[in-house]
């Protein structure tokens, strides 16, 4: 094994682990867990190789089957998406470990069949964030739908009907972005994005341009559910199999993210978005504050843990839109910087939420009554993942918001800083409204709750991002300074 | 509802249809997408693939790659279509 | 005005698939029965399929299978062989709107199974209750 | 200034974070439990102490815990301001965990290892805000004792806790995201940097007037701790919970933060020169005297006592807000003074009203009538800690009073000098009657015989604090020595 496609095997290890968990798995439920486990650990460990290859002797590209680009398919490994397969693998790994005795539970006799989506869907985000070639974006990104329908129809009740929502909305996207691929291939017969980067600026093609670039981004705006684009992911998220939310929550709108930034900065430039249409930039900004305010509000009514969650899930997809949209180093930083903390977050509280949902059953707010008594340890970790949820250092989620507020003042959009203020607010609302009915009981109810947590296997991860919550915020500066400074596209 | 539908759909067309004022004509051999990748293949496919059909040779050879995350595709579609109708044992 | 016609003629292909994909795309958003709405999805795919096709085409050119020895020998006019890239990536393209087409008519059995319609107002209407 | 690098200001501040650790272990163990918090209270005031003498001759410690922000560190330093404030705390955190057991065990209280525990934390994060070596450090702690002290305020776990607990964060928390962090964020815009620098970092930016106008207000009403009218709601709110937790983090920790972190931003962020140069002064003191004025009046009106000390603190933390904003070196060793003085003296008022409560159950002033009698330690000391409070010789308060009111002539706004004696007979006109219904009034019909002094873990603490009302007024040469230090006197 060289280290030069060591992202190769990064990819490869939950692909073909895939092929074994649905041949072992049927043979017994017994291999599935080892094969799981192994072949994300491994992904792990490769994909820090990854970076610290990246960090220490720059960026690569690679080239599949030896066919030089803009011929063949080009991947390409910068800080940036080294960074994401680190994210990806760890987050995977940690959900893991708790999605195993949560599927056991909801999906008797489906294992094999969930975690083999589950392993390709994870797959699919790793080759997401690796690509350089506009077309095989498009290819994943449907591997990584596909396998998030099947995900999430698997769930009981309502689920199907919200899985076949979001394939209709998701199928848009996708039609969408392929349409916006297909413009651009028109107009300059490229596929490879650093061809069609070079390109574009020599042709006059305004128009077609314009379309292209309005397509690929509705498509994925829609496939990242920023407002009002958003109405498939709460029903998705909140009736999915616990164990399938614990991965889809945390990364499929923060890969979708990382692909709207990999596509503006490598395809489109900086001096055509910002520099040249800068309506187009300040409008984008004024949209991602409607995202926050109106996603916070929404989520303000919500009575269920997990939908609430989802609406989080949707202004926090705001604060990065708009980040990216603020042009400025200090805003993109934080944006990026935020697709990192909050993937953490959302899954330190989606893990919070599946053990509580182990043990407890529904998660509507009215079941939560004395659960700090009931689950110390589970509701720990889930108030540390609320406090960076409402950014109160030195947790995490404080760091990134910081970078996107100051950039928001950098670049006087003072509207986009309020609506940051706004949902941090309403966050602390939201988040102090569920610990008081974890923490107080009701009313004249003095019995003596019995200890019951979670077991070990999802106490564990759940811990271990919390205090991965912590460790990021207090390290943020050498986070930043070290890996997200360097991954900043050039001209920032 | 509908009218809301009817109004998207006649917006996205007409962006769609102004996207198409900078494109070439209908089969013009000097079109981008005619001259740039496209000829570097038909030229250069037979002698490095062996591949008497561009189309193959391209889909197996050059974009390999996009063919294998093809066929996992299907692998997905398939898997994903047994698990939902089977009904979970519990 | 003159202008303009011969601009929609010199470029027919995109109008009609626009408008194909457009019937495609009001069908997924404005219907309301669920099969309506995959059938709608595929159309717009289709559409989105010719379209690229139609790209590659090039007047008096032929299909992209060539006589290897030939070739090897004597070269190829690019300007005589269809521009073979948009099959490749349409063929792509097919399968991932056939595998969605699969695994949507599988979500629609559990949905008719449970719901016994696939209107979506029924649908709602019995949720509601 | 020459600052050493030193462990042992981080050492100050985690003894206690860590001994939360062992307090909540010995939970079915009570006397451990309160062995382990006694133990670490007075490890706190030798570790705070042994670095007194370095600062007494002008130098200091720092230590940085962590690089988070570009120019901008996780990072702890002891200087003279932080010195007095870190002195006052932990002193009186020895002497509330003391009166804790005895309150806590005579009134048989459920959840006390998390009570003692959150207490705990607080007392760590009050340290660390004494000892932040810029604003973001200071933010960091600010929150942590905001949310260390929800617990506290909502220990009773009832209605009435539970919607004092949320009145509680939504001031404190909602006022410093939405006021503080904003106006942080601009200054670090502005200033590129947030240390805690003599004479500020604001006045090299080069910002306009009402810029800083707007930081300032920004920063005033961010730190709600601090009272500042109008967003004083919670600390009557705050009542609900046991009488230690108001006393020590409602009479001296938390109120003090808020007061504290005011008077480091106007004297190390904005520096009094640049206050003076563009006269944002009289912002700070229009602000305070109406909530001095106002508190005032208010607290005449309360029946419950408890209450009645919470209107008195929030009117005697304006006068420190006060002090500072009048921007002369007398007028904020005045203000600075007042945290102390204030301190031991509405400590000793709130462990009384808490030995009233254990000892006869009473919680309204109009049914203390006689206690003065059977309770006369305890109302002796109350009427030391008022008399401190309203600025009588021979009590601390005096001295902090008298250096205020220095300072309101030498700024020349003798309005304020107004204020100042306005006020004093006001605090005089809401504690005397308290003490003369205790000594002067006879019992109620039907009053049970019973009432004697509280236990002796009550009593004690309180006539110590009671003392050293006293005792400040003739030696308060320590306070007054790192109080004019901190100014640059």
């Amino acid at each position: 094994m060289t280290t030069s496609n060591l992202h190769m095997y990064v990819l490869a290890a939950p692909l073909l682990t895939a092929l074994f968990v649905n041949m072992l798995g049927r043979v017994s439920r017994s291999y599935v867990a080892p094969l799981v486990l192994g072949a994300l650990g491994f992904s792990t460990l490769a994909s820090l190789g990854v970076l610290s290859r990246v960090l220490d002797q720059g960026s690569y590209s690679y080239t599949v089957g030896n066919w030089a680009p803009p011929m063949g398919i080009e991947l390409i490994i910068d800080p940036l998406s080294a960074l994401m397969l680190v994210l990806i693998s760890s987050v995977a790994l940690l959900a893991s470990f708790s999605a195993l005795p949560m599927v056991a539970k909801e999906q008797a006799g489906k294992e094999h069949l969930f975690f083999t989506l589950y392993l390709i869907l994870i797959a699919g985000l790793m080759g997401l964030v690796m690509t350089g070639d506009a077309f095989n974006l498009y290819v994943l990104l449907e591997i990584t739908s596909i396998t998030t329908y099947g995900l999430i129809a698997m769930g009981k009740g309502r689920a199907p009907l919200a899985s076949f929502n979001y394939i209709i909305m998701g199928s848009i996207g996708a039609c969408f972005y392929l349409l916006g691929v297909g413009y651009l291939y028109i107009l300059t017969g490229s596929l490879n994005m650093a061809d069609i980067a070079q390109i574009l600026p020599q042709l006059g093609g305004d128009a077609a341009m314009a379309t292209a670039l309005c397509f690929i981004l509705v498509g994925l705006w829609i496939k990242m559910a920023l407002f009002p684009l958003h109405g498939w992911l709460p029903n998705a998220y909140s009736l999915a199999p616990t164990g399938a939310g614990l991965l889809v929550a945390p990364l499929m709108t923060k890969v979708t993210i990382y692909l709207m930034v990999r596509v503006m900065f490598s395809i489109f430039g900086a001096d055509y978005l910002f520099v040249q249409n800068p309506l187009v930039q300040s409008g984008m900004v004024w949209l991602a504050t409607a995202a926050i305010i109106c996603a916070s509000c929404l989520a303000l009514a919500q009575r269920n843990l997990k939908r609430m969650l989802t609406y989080i899930i949707i202004a926090e997809v705001g604060y990065m839109v708009g980040g990216v949209w603020l042009a400025n180093s200090t805003g993109l930083s934080g944006a990026i910087l935020h697709i990192v903390n909050d993937a953490l977050m959302t899954l330190c509280l989606f893990l919070a939420a599946a053990a509580i949902a182990y043990r407890v059953g529904s998660l509507d707010f009215d079941n939560l009554q004395g659960l700090y008594k009931r689950m110390p340890i589970t509701m720990a970790a889930f108030t540390v993942g609320a406090f960076s949820m409402i950014g109160i250092p030195p947790t995490a989620g404080f760091f990134s918001k910081w970078y996107l507020i100051l950039g928001g003042i950098e670049a006087g959009h003072w509207e986009y800083v309020v609506a940051l203020l706004f949902s941090s607010l309403i966050n602390a609302i939201l988040f102090f409204r569920i610990i008081a009915i974890a923490y107080f009981r009701k009313e004249g109810d003095h019995a003596r709750l019995q200890r019951e947590e979670a077991p070990l296997i999802m106490q564990g991860p759940l811990i271990l991002t919390a205090a991965t919550l912590i460790v990021i915020g207090l390290g943020s500066g050498p986070l930043v300074r070290g890996i997200i400074k360097l991954a900043l596209p050039v001209g920032f | 509802m509908k009218a809301l539908a009817l109004v998207a759909t006649l917006v996205t067309g007409a962006i769609l249809l102004y996207g198409t004022m900078d494109f070439p004509a209908f089969g013009d051999p000097n079109a981008p997408a005619a001259v740039h990748l496209s000829n570097n293949y038909i030229e250069q496919a037979v002698a490095e693939t062996h591949v008497p059909n561009l189309v193959t040779a391209v889909l197996g050879d050059y974009r390999g790659y996009d063919t294998m995350f093809e066929t996992v595709v299907i692998y997905c579609a398939g898997l994903a279509v047994v698990s939902v109708l089977r009904r979970s044992k519990s | 005005m003159e202008q303009f016609l011969a601009i929609i003629i010199a470029k027919y292909n995109y109008w009609l698939y626009v408008v194909l994909m457009m019937i495609g795309f009001y069908a997924m958003i404005g219907k309301r029965n669920l099969v309506k709405k995959l059938i709608g999805m595929n159309i717009f795919q289709t559409a989105i399929i010719l379209m690229f096709v139609s790209a590659g085409a090039k007047y008096g050119a032929k299909i992209p299978i060539l006589n290897k020895h030939e070739v090897l020998e004597h070269g190829v006019r690019a300007a005589q062989v269809v521009n073979p890239l948009p099959h490749v990536l349409m063929l792509t393209a097919i399968v991932v709107s056939v595998s969605v087409t699969g695994v949507a008519l599988a979500i629609l059995q559990r949905i008719y199974r449970e719901y016994g319609t696939l209107e979506e107002d029924e649908i709602l209407e019995k949720l509601g209750r | 200034m020459s600052y050493q690098s030193s462990i042992w200001p981080l050492a100050a501040v985690l003894i206690s974070l860590l001994g939360a650790l062992p307090i909540l272990a010995s939970d079915r163990r009570p006397n451990l439990r309160e062995s382990w918090t006694i133990l670490i209270a007075f490890g706190k005031v030798v570790i705070v102490a042994s670095m007194l003498p370095t600062v007494l001759n002008g130098g200091g410690f720092v230590f940085t815990i962590a690089e988070v922000i570009p120019n901008v560190p996780i990072q702890l330093r002891v200087d003279a301001m932080g010195m007095f404030f870190a002195l006052v705390a932990s002193i009186l955190w020895l002497f509330t965990s003391l009166y804790s057991i005895g309150y806590m065990r005579a009134l048989d209280e459920h959840d006390q290892t998390r009570y003692f525990a959150s207490f705990a934390v607080a007392i760590s994060a009050t340290l660390g805000v004494a000892f932040s070596a810029n604003l973001l450090t200071l933010y960091l702690f600010y929150e942590m004792l905001s949310l260390s002290t929800y617990p506290l305020v909502t220990h009773h776990q009832d209605a009435e806790a539970r919607t004092s607990g949320r009145k509680y964060l939504t001031y404190i928390l909602g006022t410093s995201i939405g006021f503080a962090l904003p106006a942080m964020l601009i200054t670090y815009q502005l200033a590129g940097t947030l240390d805690f620098t003599q004479g500020g970092i604001l006045a090299a930016s080069g910002a306009d007037a009402s810029t800083l106008a707007l930081i300032l207000v920004l920063f005033i009403f961010g730190f709600a701790k601090a009272g500042i009218m109008p967003f004083h709601g919670w600390l009557p709110a705050a009542m609900v919970a046991p009488t230690p937790v108001s006393s020590f983090l409602h009479g001296v920790a938390v109120v003090k933060v808020g007061v504290f972190s005011i008077l480091r931003v106007i004297f190390h962020i904005f520096g009094p020169d640049l206050l003076l140069q563009v006269h944002l002064g009289t912002v700070i003191t229009t602000l305070a005297s109406a909530t001095i004025l106002i508190a005032s009046l208010v607290a005449l009106t309360q029946d419950n006592l408890k209450r009645r000390l919470a209107y008195s603190t929030i009117g005697q933390l304006s006068y420190m807000v006060l002090g500072a904003g009048m921007l002369t070196a007398v007028g904020m060793t005045g203000g600075l003074l007042h945290i102390a003085m204030h301190a031991f003296g509405k400590i000793t008022l709130f462990f009384c009203a808490g030995a009233i409560y254990v000892a006869a159950g009473k919680k309204y002033i109009s049914q203390m009538d006689g206690l003065g009698k059977r309770m006369p330690i305890t109302y002796l000391a109350f009427f030391f800690g008022s008399l401190s409070i309203i600025g009588m010789p021979p009590f601390g308060g005096f001295i902090s009073k008298w250096n205020l009111a220095t300072g309101a002539i030498e700024s020349g706004q003798l309005i304020l000098l107004l204020v100042l004696l306005v006020s004093s007979l006001l605090n005089a006109l809401y504690f005397f009657p308290i003490v003369y219904r205790g000594f002067f009034m006879p019992a109620a019909e039907g009053e049970p015989d019973g009432i004697k002094e509280a236990p002796l873990f009550c009593l004690i603490p309180l006539s110590i604090t009671a003392l050293c009302s006293l005792g400040l007024f003739f030696w308060p040469g320590l306070f007054l020595r790192l109080a004019r230090m901190a100014v640059g006197l």
